[in-house]
């Protein structure tokens, strides 16, 4: 076994480890009580899947064939920048359309703000 | 050795994408299905990546982009949708 | 009730000039990777379904004055004349050729008619997809 | 492989079918589309499948896939998206002047 | 170099871009769409000529030589109809300028008008079946448009309809082309032909071959017509007329062509079956002709009459019937272009629909009352007007053949016809006018000029058959033997 | 020279000329103009008699559509001579007559023009040896005789008779022109003359009977024989002179000459025989005895001639039989049936035109027709008086009018074929002068009812809203002339049998050798002998009968006025019309599902029934490629989206899991291999996506399927079947590798066309055409989507395009 050949295994098992990540944040989304904590999962445990197969692959292309893939780099930073955005329209969405916090919620600050009427 | 690791990592993302489908269907609420969506989204730019390693191919890479750009464009209006029925506005307010 | 699209807005300024050289790329390097008029042009019409859902319409229009449809009608036009400048020349008709220049700055540069096929559907593409939206988006 | 896409041919264009023949104009929207997803997988399915490399030549070595079938699906989708669009907007054009989505109260009336 | 057969399908697609363009200047939009369309009908003719004296032309796009490329081929039978099918648009269009309004025309009613053409003519040039495929979405799209243009209520009620069941049948025709790419690799008409005459068409292409015969059935109104009485009485006039003359013939070109040059091997499975459903379609649509009161769907169940009529002589399959079916066809599609023009006139002269509502139009408007008589005498098939010959063919096809109920329900059928149309002229032309001197409308020149033309064109084409005979003998005889066909595509590199 | 095809297109040219000449000419009456054409034809005509008489035929052609053999070809011989003649000369005394009855304000150039299209239409069907262009005349004559009973259209009863006259005589046409073309599929030729040559090696054809039978039918409808001669009293509805011209003279008679010219062909044989014979002789019996009861005048007439046109037919038939014992001494006897026919033929134009001139006197000078408001009219109308007797007596046969000699021979034929030992006629031959000395029994009565309560017996003046007064003298004209010939023919009859009959009887006997022998010295006196006991039979019982009327008269009501044919008719047509609707409005529903299950159980029936009926079907699993987990996975997830879209409770659910399906495509277009799909997949599913929920802002939440639990049954059984049958038929096409595709070819896209992705050298190269159009598709839904929601149809807009 050489380097390339550990290194590939290596960029195999990050690719391993993001995508029992996703099966974890895919558990979240099953499990958790409402849409607030299910995004939690969505958007924070499985952007950290996506990242680390994207780069595990983008590590085994680098090294299998010598070729760096702007692509797969774009792609990163892409998702990088817009899976946080996205969570906060998702969630913000889900608020303004009185999606219902679960039960075990103790506190909502943000309802006094945005629907005085409600009261 | 290696390719049995992707298969394994691949089989992972198809099962979180089954899952992501039942918060589809199951909703409750519409933000949930959009969560859920993007999540599928998410694990399919995963998939196509390991894809391309197992088929020793680059013509992929494109796709992982362009997922990328849609997922994000579809989960806003998507949320759009839900937030205000309109996906596109007139004029803005502010 | 106002809404903030604050962080969305500045976002989209990043992810938009992303998109939009990354439509041209595919559409530019379509012959050999995957990619091509179609796919450059929808990517490029994404782009601008992401500005119009960012912001409005008028917004944008200010800022980009166009009349899509014309847009639209512009690339079927270059993409069928191409095939009729072959009608003029006596080949058959959509004959596309690739040729090697030597043009004094640019050195040996590829040129082929398809390019420029390519780049009528791109625009129509490009042109229909937000006539389309455009359209719906601005009825009452 | 082409056993398994074929039987999910079979059940995309059921189920494709089953909207069709509904009442509501949405759901027959939504069945053509799905329509349009399962014979995009039946041109590619008859054309072969995993039977050679990707269809860019220097990337891999011959033989390569099919690719005619690629190209007609691509000019399918295009068109079907055209369609789409039109029937989507052809449908909200008449529920705004008929007042209804329901072709069975769209049945037009055939007074004599 | 054969360039010159693919501006019929190119020159209207060009012209109706430019036209987007010129929007505001609704005159000029007018004079260059109608130089356009007569342009076209001379350019079929030097074609239909020179098809006579240097057999099939074809074009192979970007050189590429069959059946890698796509390709145009043009015999006497396309020729013919793209001829016929240019005319009737032209004579159409004139009718448009006086009747459609500055609202349509400014919302680019002549550009989808030549798109449609476009897609018309493109359908019956095209030598690939995928081709085909495309073409017919281009002519679909544009009468999708055309249907719903105006977006009057029942416009869009029927258009629906009219949508979805042809988003049905592209559908099927995406499935049968899957299959017969999977069968025989291979799209270009000719070299199926080839590949299906060297495997023998067995059970598998036949099934697949009635999976074609659906599909053209659902766009010819074969049987599965019922798209048709609606979409043909919702929209305006000239729309209609322009699809009871052009839409149905498109597919029943595409079934000419599929089952003379492809899959003409199993003749007692599928031409037996399109004889059933010609003669299922003759019934229904006699029926249909005489139930309705409205004058637009007794003009479209004719449509479906016609259709069935046609399909016989391809049922029946004799050279002798291929060349009256062709013949009927051309005659079908002049006569129903005026029947709906005419038929559409009487709806906006007297603001009614059904024809026990009319009277007496003959006082008020002689000539074009005779012109209906003209057109009722034409689609009955009575001589010396166009609809003859075709008859006599089809009808003389069919007893050599042996098919003697056909030819009694074809014949039958012309009776039905006759009884439709005189039902309306006995009501509505004949008769005390209602019509008060006061308000009475005035009929426009150019409502009657186009209808006369037609007129004119329905007698002198039954006069002047001859002139045709041996552009459509030689279109009968191409049919027939799809051998020649083939050898014009496949052999030989121009 | 004088070409017959001049003849014909003359009037058509005259025709044509009518309106114009009649804006032009004011002062005078256009019918003297159009007077001169058929006066000039008749002239033309009469100077061929001799020739035509010494056996000369003359034969032009002109070529119209020479590929299919369908030719204007004329052919003038004895035959045709006499229907010439008729209609040139009854033509030319009808217009004479016209232009005294129709006054300046009818629009008379569409009368003439209709005339004279008559006029032509009937030359050329008498003149034409081209069996389609027989037709074509045909039927121009039953388009110009709607033309002419419909002439006062603004009557229902004019527009009504027209209708049934149109309708029988064009579908007898029809029947007619499939015969004829069954005739040509036979003999190979549509020259009348060339089929009798060669009819003979045809007769046992498969065809031939069918083709005889056919050609009957159109014979029949046109001349009203029974069961069709209902239409005949309803065109009674036209302008007199019409009716006198059309409906007794020519046009009917058009089905007697085409018996005629058909008997060479089919005569000999039995049905032939049988039918026209049989046929002949209901027509007459059921026209006389339906005549005895009319009231209105011309309605009686309308029935004697539809008895007469039945006597005729039935001496065509019994003279056919000759044929068919062929020439011989003997045989010549049964020809003479056909003399008669012709002769009478003749007598019949000459005293029915009068009787319908006197009818037209009488409507036209006193406004009815009714016979019971008539009466004691001679001494007041003493001309036309005179004439009701000369046609009335010439009618009921009796001497001195030429009606006498033809009835005479028509009994003498019936006599002689019930001695004839062929068809079993020693049987049934009794029939024939039985129901012929019966018919003649009741025209008698009605001849008498014409004259009598007609002209005698006390006038009623008070029932009249006009003065009882003579006729001008030129009406008087034409129907004077007429009754000259009428006695004229009875006294010199061997003038017209040597110059007329005879010559057409070689063309009815074209193998009988000398037409000589055909034809008999005609006496009014030839002893005691049959027919002439039958003749003073008929007017003793005749007589009697009509003394009686009062007292038999009630027989007419037992036939019930529901099963007349007239009704059986009428309620075919309602009956066909509602039971099109129903039948029409039962599955054209408008609803769209309904229509979209019709299709798809058609496509199970035929394509899933060929499938498995000509065992196409196979399935073979070895060649597959190998299935991954993930793909397992894959496949399971878009099924599960595709099926539970079908349960979604709300329509963005839904849409979603549409956008699902087109993203796990996408995914399966990388697995398969094809990098720009997958791309573009996924672009347009989420533009696609998109416009969905852009249009959702428009439409309504979707409400629970309403629908019936049998008709949600019946949707998922016919969506299973559309599935499974695309499946079957999918596995069954992947085992089918037989060929190449074509596609190696694209593999040196490269070389060819400069691209190194095949897909995309294919779509803007090698296939860049459908590239192009596919835009211009793309293109025209774009503007299409823009025309949609810009152009509203205007609210204040009356909604007459539904």
């Amino acid at each position: 076994m050489n380097t390339s050949q550990i290194i590939e295994l290596g960029a195999a098992l990050l690719i391993l480890l993001g995508s029992i990540m996703s099966v974890i944040s895919a558990f979240g989304i099953i499990r958790l009580p409402d849409v607030y904590t299910r995004s939690h999962a969505a958007t924070k445990s499985s952007t950290l899947a996506v990242l680390l197969s994207l780069s595990g692959a983008f590590v085994y292309f680098w090294v299998h064939e010598g070729f760096i893939s702007v692509r797969l780099l774009l792609g990163i930073v892409f998702v990088f920048l817009t899976a946080p955005v996205a969570g906060h329209l998702i969630t913000r969405a889900a608020y303004r359309s009185k999606v219902k916090l679960t039960d075990n919620s103790s506190d909502d600050a943000l309802k006094e703000v945005l629907f005085p009427e409600d009261k | 050795m290696v390719e049995k690791i992707l298969l394994t990592a691949l089989a992972l993302f198809a099962f979180s994408i089954a899952i992501a489908l039942y918060r589809i269907i199951k909703g409750p609420s519409m933000p949930d299905r959009t969560v859920a969506l993007d999540m599928i989204g998410v694990n399919l730019i995963s998939s196509i990546a390991v894809i391309s390693i197992v088929l020793k191919t680059k013509a992929f890479l494109e796709a992982i982009l362009i997922l990328g750009i849609l997922a994000f464009i579809s989960t806003i209006a998507i949320s759009k949708y839900v937030e205000r029925g309109v996906i596109v506005e007139h004029k803005s307010d502010n | 009730m106002r809404i903030n699209d604050v962080i969305l807005r500045t976002v989209t300024k990043i992810v938009v000039f992303i998109i939009l050289t990354f439509g041209v790329y595919l559409f530019l390097s379509g012959h050999n990777t995957p990619g091509g008029g179609f796919i450059g042009g929808l990517v490029l019409a994404s782009a601008f379904v992401l500005l119009y859902l960012s912001s409005d319409i008028e917004s944008v229009q200010k800022s980009l004055p166009l009349d899509f449809k014309m847009v639209a009608a512009f690339g079927v036009l270059l993409a069928t004349s191409t095939g009729f400048g072959s009608l003029l020349l006596g080949v058959p008709f959509l004959s596309q050729t690739f040729a090697y220049f030597d043009l004094p700055i640019f050195g040996k540069t590829e040129l082929t008619t398809v390019t420029i096929f390519e780049a009528g559907v791109a625009l129509a593409v490009v042109g229909v997809v937000v006539t389309i939206i455009l359209s719906i988006s601005e009825d009452e | 492989m082409e056993t398994l896409i074929i039987i999910l041919i079979g059940i995309l264009t059921a189920v494709a079918t089953y909207l069709i023949l509904s009442r509501n104009i949405i759901r027959v929207i939504l069945g053509t589309a799905v329509f349009s997803h399962a014979v995009h997988l039946l041109i590619l399915t008859m054309g072969g499948l995993k039977k050679g490399s990707v269809p860019l030549l220097k990337e891999a070595d011959a033989p390569y896939t099919d690719a005619l079938p690629q190209a007609l699906i691509l000019t399918a989708i295009v068109i079907s998206f055209a369609v789409t669009a039109f029937i989507l907007v052809l449908a909200y054009r008449a529920y705004q002047d008929l007042g209804s989505d329901d072709l069975h109260a769209l049945r037009g009336t055939n007074d004599e | 170099m054969n360039n010159i057969i693919v501006l019929p399908l190119i020159l209207p697609i060009m012209v109706g871009v430019l036209l987007v363009f010129l929007r505001p200047y609704i005159r000029l939009q007018r004079i260059i769409s109608l130089l356009t369309m007569i342009g076209v009908a001379c350019i079929s003719v030097y074609i239909l000529n020179r098809i006579q004296t240097e057999g099939i032309m074809r074009l192979d796009f970007g050189g590429w030589k069959p059946p890698f490329g796509i390709l145009f081929v043009a015999d006497s039978f396309s020729a013919l109809l793209v001829l016929t099918a240019s005319v009737v648009t032209a004579i159409c269009l004139i009718y448009a300028f006086s009747s459609i309004g500055e609202r349509h025309e400014r919302m680019f009613f002549y550009p989808f008008i030549l798109f449609l053409v476009a897609g018309v003519n493109g359908s019956f040039l095209t030598g690939d079946l995928f081709n085909l495929f495309v073409c017919f979405e281009v002519m679909l799209l544009a009468s999708y448009v055309l249907v719903t243009l105006g977006g009057e209520k029942a416009q869009l009620r029927e258009s629906i309809k009219y949508v979805v069941i042809n988003i049905l049948s592209s559908w099927f025709f995406l499935v049968a082309l899957a299959y017969l790419y999977g069968t025989v690799g291979t799209l270009n008409m000719a070299h199926i032909s080839e590949r299906v005459a060297e495997a023998g068409q067995g059970p598998l292409l036949t099934t697949v071959s009635i999976l074609f015969l659906i599909v053209f059935s659902l766009k010819a109104g074969l049987l599965l017509f019922f798209w048709l009485p609606g979409s043909y009485s919702a929209p305006p006039t000239v729309i209609a007329a322009l699809f009871g003359a052009l839409l149905t013939k498109v597919g029943i070109y595409a079934l000419f062509r599929t089952f003379t040059l492809i899959f003409y091997h199993e003749p007692s499975i599928t031409h037996n079956l399109i004889g059933i459903m010609a003669g299922i379609t003759l019934i229904v649509g006699c029926m249909g002709a005489v139930a309705y009161k409205d004058v637009r769907q007794i003009a479209s169940y004719n449509v479906v009459i016609a259709v069935g009529f046609m399909l016989i002589g391809l049922a029946v399959g004799t050279q002798t019937s291929l060349e009256g079916s062709i013949y009927y066809i051309i005659h079908d599609m002049i006569a129903k272009a005026m029947l709906f023009l005419l038929v559409g006139t009487m709806i906006v002269l007297t603001g009614v629909t059904k024809f026990d509502q009319m009277s007496g139009l003959i006082r008020n408007y002689p000539l074009f009352s005779w012109m209906f008589f003209v057109v009722t005498c034409s689609l009955a098939g009575i001589p010396p007007l166009s609809g003859f010959v075709g008859k006599v063919l089809v009808g003389q096809g069919a007893i050599e053949n042996g098919s003697y109920v056909l030819v009694a329900l074809a014949f039958i059928s012309s009776v039905v016809v006759l009884y439709s149309l005189l039902r309306i002229f006995l009501n509505s032309i004949f008769g005390e006018t209602i019509i008060s001197p006061e308000d009475e409308l005035p009929l426009k020149k150019g409502l009657l000029i186009p209808i006369v033309l037609l007129g004119i064109g329905t007698i002198s084409l039954g006069l002047e058959a001859e002139v045709l005979s041996s552009y459509v003998s030689d279109a009968a005889n191409t049919l027939f033997n799809p051998s020649i066909y083939i050898d014009a595509v496949l052999s030989g590199n121009k | 020279m004088f070409s017959v095809n001049f003849a014909i297109i003359f009037p058509f040219i005259i025709a044509a000329l009518v309106p114009f000449l009649y804006r032009r000419i004011k002062f005078v009456h256009i019918g003297w103009f159009v007077m001169l054409v058929p006066i000039t034809l008749f002239i033309l005509l009469a100077r061929l008699i001799p020739s035509v008489a010494s056996g000369k035929t003359f034969f032009h052609t002109y070529n119209w559509i020479p590929s299919l053999d369908i030719n204007f070809t004329t052919y003038l011989d004895g035959l045709s001579m006499i229907f010439g003649l008729l209609i040139t000369g009854v033509g030319s005394l009808v217009i004479l007559y016209s232009i005294f009855y129709l006054s300046t304000k009818e629009s008379l150039q569409h009368f003439y023009s209709y005339l004279l299209l008559f006029m032509g239409a009937m030359l050329g069907v008498v003149f034409s040896d081209n069996l389609m262009v027989l037709y074509v005349f045909w039927e121009l004559t039953s388009v110009s005789s709607f033309l002419l009973i419909a002439f006062w259209n603004h009557r229902k009863a004019s527009r009504q008779g027209a209708q049934k006259a149109m309708l029988i005589t064009v579908s007898g046409g029809v029947a007619m022109l499939v015969g004829f073309i069954m005739l040509h599929t036979m003999t190979g030729t549509f020259s009348v003359r060339e089929i009798v040559l060669s009819i003979r090696d045809f007769t046992d054809h498969t065809l031939f009977l069918p083709t005889m039978i056919l050609v009957l039918l159109g014979a029949f409808t046109k001349s009203a024989q029974f069961p069709f001669h209902i239409w005949l009293p309803d065109a009674m509805e036209a302008p007199t002179p019409v009716s006198a011209y059309l409906h007794s003279a020519t046009m009917v008679k058009a089905g007697i000459y085409l018996v005629a010219r058909f008997t060479p062909v089919f005569g000999g044989d039995q049905v032939w025989f049988w039918s026209v014979s049989v046929i002949g002789m209901m027509t007459m019996f059921w026209g006389s005895f339906n005549a005895v009861r009319q009231p209105d005048l011309k309605a009686l007439l309308a029935y004697s001639t539809i008895s007469q046109l039945g006597l005729i037919m039935s001496l065509l038939g019994l003279g056919s039989i000759a044929l068919n014992i062929g020439y011989s001494a003997d045989s010549i006897i049964y020809t003479q049936a056909t003399f008669a026919a012709l002769f009478h033929l003749i007598n019949h134009s000459t005293f029915k035109g009068a009787l319908f001139m006197v009818v037209g006197i009488v409507d036209h000078e006193l406004g009815t027709r009714d016979i019971r408001r008539l009466g004691g009219l001679f001494t007041l109308m003493p001309f036309t008086f005179t004439i009701a007797v000369i046609g009335g007596l010439s009618m009921a046969g009796l001497p001195p009018f030429n009606g006498f000699l033809s009835k005479e021979m028509f009994f003498a034929a019936t006599v002689q074929i019930s001695n004839a030992d062929v068809f079993s006629l020693q049987t049934f031959g009794v029939i024939f002068p039985i129901v012929a000395w019966i018919a003649s029994i009741f025209t008698f009565v009605y001849c008498l009812i014409f004259i009598i309560k007609t002209f005698l017996g006390p006038a009623q003046p008070e029932k009249l809203d006009k003065p009882i007064h003579e006729a001008p003298v030129g009406m008087l004209i034409s129907p004077l002339i007429l009754c000259a010939f009428v006695v004229g023919i009875f006294f010199f009859p061997d003038l017209l049998g040597k110059y007329i009959l005879q010559p057409s009887m070689a063309s009815v006997y074209p193998t009988f050798g000398d037409p000589k022998e055909l034809t008999p010295s005609i006496y009014a006196w030839h002893g005691f002998n049959a027919e002439l006991m039958m003749t003073i039979g008929v007017i003793v019982i005749g007589a009697l009968l009509y003394n009686q009327l009062k007292k038999w008269k009630p027989v007419y009501g037992l036939f019930s006025q529901k099963y007349t044919f007239n009704m059986l008719y009428n309620s075919m047509l309602s009956s066909t019309e509602k039971g099109s609707t129903i039948v029409t409005k039962g599955y054209m529903t408008g609803f769209l599902r309904d229509y979209l299950v019709y299709i798809f159980v058609f496509f199970i029936v035929t394509v899933g029934g060929f499938l498995f009926y000509s065992g196409a079907f196979s399935i073979d699993i070895s060649t597959d490629a190998s299935i991954r987990v993930y793909e397992a996975i894959l496949v399971g997830v878009m099924a599960v989206a595709a099926v539970a879209m079908l349960f979604a409770k709300s329509r963005i659910t839904a849409t979603l899991l549409n956008g699902v399906l087109g993203y796990s495509i996408a995914i399966f277009f990388v697995i398969f291999r094809a990098p720009d799909l997958a791309l573009t997949q996924l672009v347009v599913e989420s533009v696609t996506t998109a416009l969905f929920l852009l249009c959702f802002y428009f439409l309504p939440e979707w409400k629970r399927e309403t629908s019936s639990s049998k008709t949600k049954l019946t949707n998922a059984i016919v969506s299973i079947g559309v599935g499974v049958v695309v499946m079957l038929v999918a596995f069954s096409v992947l085992n089918y590798e037989k060929f190449e595709t074509i596609s190696r070819y694209f593999e040196n896209a490269y070389e060819l066309a400069g691209g190194a992705n095949i897909v995309n050298a294919i779509l803007g190269d090698f296939r860049g055409f459908d590239t192009m159009l596919e835009v211009v598709v793309l293109f025209i839904a774009g503007l299409g989507i823009f025309t949609m929601i810009k152009l509203r149809a205007k609210k204040e807009d009356a909604d007459i395009e539904n």
